[in-house]
């Protein structure tokens, strides 16, 4: 959880052993509109110390999927234009299924789970809280 | 027996509002609400709801973590517990 | 295709536009090893002038399924050492579910299409022209 | 009739070599194959097989591209065209 801005070749960077044959890498970033509206930014709002630690169980579970491949995943808080990166994640490992499939199950961990809301800013100056997923409390971590 | 009289003593838990939520707390990042001893999360919501306007829609769109860790209702609070209420998120 | 070292932050800022939220990258990397066997390099040998039309066949049909979205593919030629990227990707997208699908269509049909063979160089002096896919000839392409 | 003459014509066909095929070669990037007029792919691997020793193996184990685009054995080869052995490929 970062308050800086994410320069995704840095995130790339981080990942990479000499048994990896593949990186995967995906960035949200953010978009000039949304639902027909335009939009002229967007501002994260995150519970920082659980966000922390939730991300950190997150890239945990991927690591396990990705046969102990290299992973940074990095997700940005506060105001941010059109265009700037709010989410960067970068996963290494053996072979590409594994690489991919960590990098997409990280994205839609942190989409489900991760306790971060955002607000939309639109052109027209109005601004909204965007629907997101209730996230799903699991028996065992109750 | 000092063991038992502080068992029957009401806890403050003091819970953390985001986003929407602390809109609905007129801004204020957090809410004190004083519970019975052994109260669950499920009391917490209901005590919230209880406070009647926006609060009352509370609980059927909000996930509970306790200590920085999703919760379900019926897990226990004690003095001192984080609690943060935790809208439907959306990071990324 | 080419001859210089890829660099995969220059391949990933080709790609992005105001309307895209969704960046997904693939690079592939010279591994150390391979079924066991410790690799020294590896050599890229291509049909130039078919790979370079292939591949651009390859990326329009991954920008129908991207939804318009803006891509970016390079290809190694030549001898590569341990670490060094053979293959990146980047494609950005309105969102994820596109941006990860083309790029991963890219990867899948550059493996199963592109004129482009590798042998592979092991600590031990010896080289071998690694197993390959047969290219399927569809009818209306013959 | 000129145009008469010509279709009986034999045609040469510069076939390239890659990888492995290139080896059976001895090293050699390219090899003439002459063929009848109007003869297909089909009849240029046969032509190549016929070479006998480790060309004999070529064709259940090569795709062939015709001016840089994959092509079927029933596709007719006319002088100029480029045709290349594609060995099983193995970019990425």
């Amino acid at each position: 959880m970062t308050r800086e801005s994410i320069d995704p070749g840095a995130v790339l960077a981080r990942v990479g052993r000499p048994g990896d044959g593949a990186v995967a890498f995906f960035a949200g970033v953010v978009r000039n509109e949304n639902e027909g509206r335009a939009v002229s930014g967007m501002e994260y709002e995150g519970y920082d110390e659980m966000a922390r630690e939730e991300l950190a169980a997150i890239v945990a579970e991927a690591a396990e999927r990705a046969g102990g491949g290299r992973i940074a995943a990095v997700h940005r808080l506060g105001s941010l234009a059109v265009g700037e990166v709010s989410v960067a994640i970068a996963v290494s490992a053996p072979h590409r299924a594994e690489a991919f499939d960590a990098a997409r199950y990280i994205i839609e961990q942190i989409k489900k789970r991760l306790p971060v809301w955002k607000r939309e800013h639109y052109l027209d100056r109005d601004a909204e809280w965007l629907e997101g997923h209730l996230p799903v409390v699991e028996a065992e971590r109750g | 027996m000092a063991v038992r009289a502080d068992r029957d003593r009401p806890v403050d838990i003091t819970v953390l509002l985001f986003a929407a939520h602390r809109e609905l707390a007129g801004g204020r990042a957090d809410t004190v609400v004083t519970l019975p001893e052994r109260a669950t999360v499920d009391v917490l919501l209901a005590e919230l709801r209880a406070r009647g306007g926006e609060w009352a829609s509370l609980p059927s769109r909000a996930a509970v973590a306790v200590n920085r860790r999703y919760a379900s209702g019926d897990t226990v609070l004690y003095e001192g517990d984080e609690v943060a209420l935790i809208p439907p998120v959306a990071g990324g």
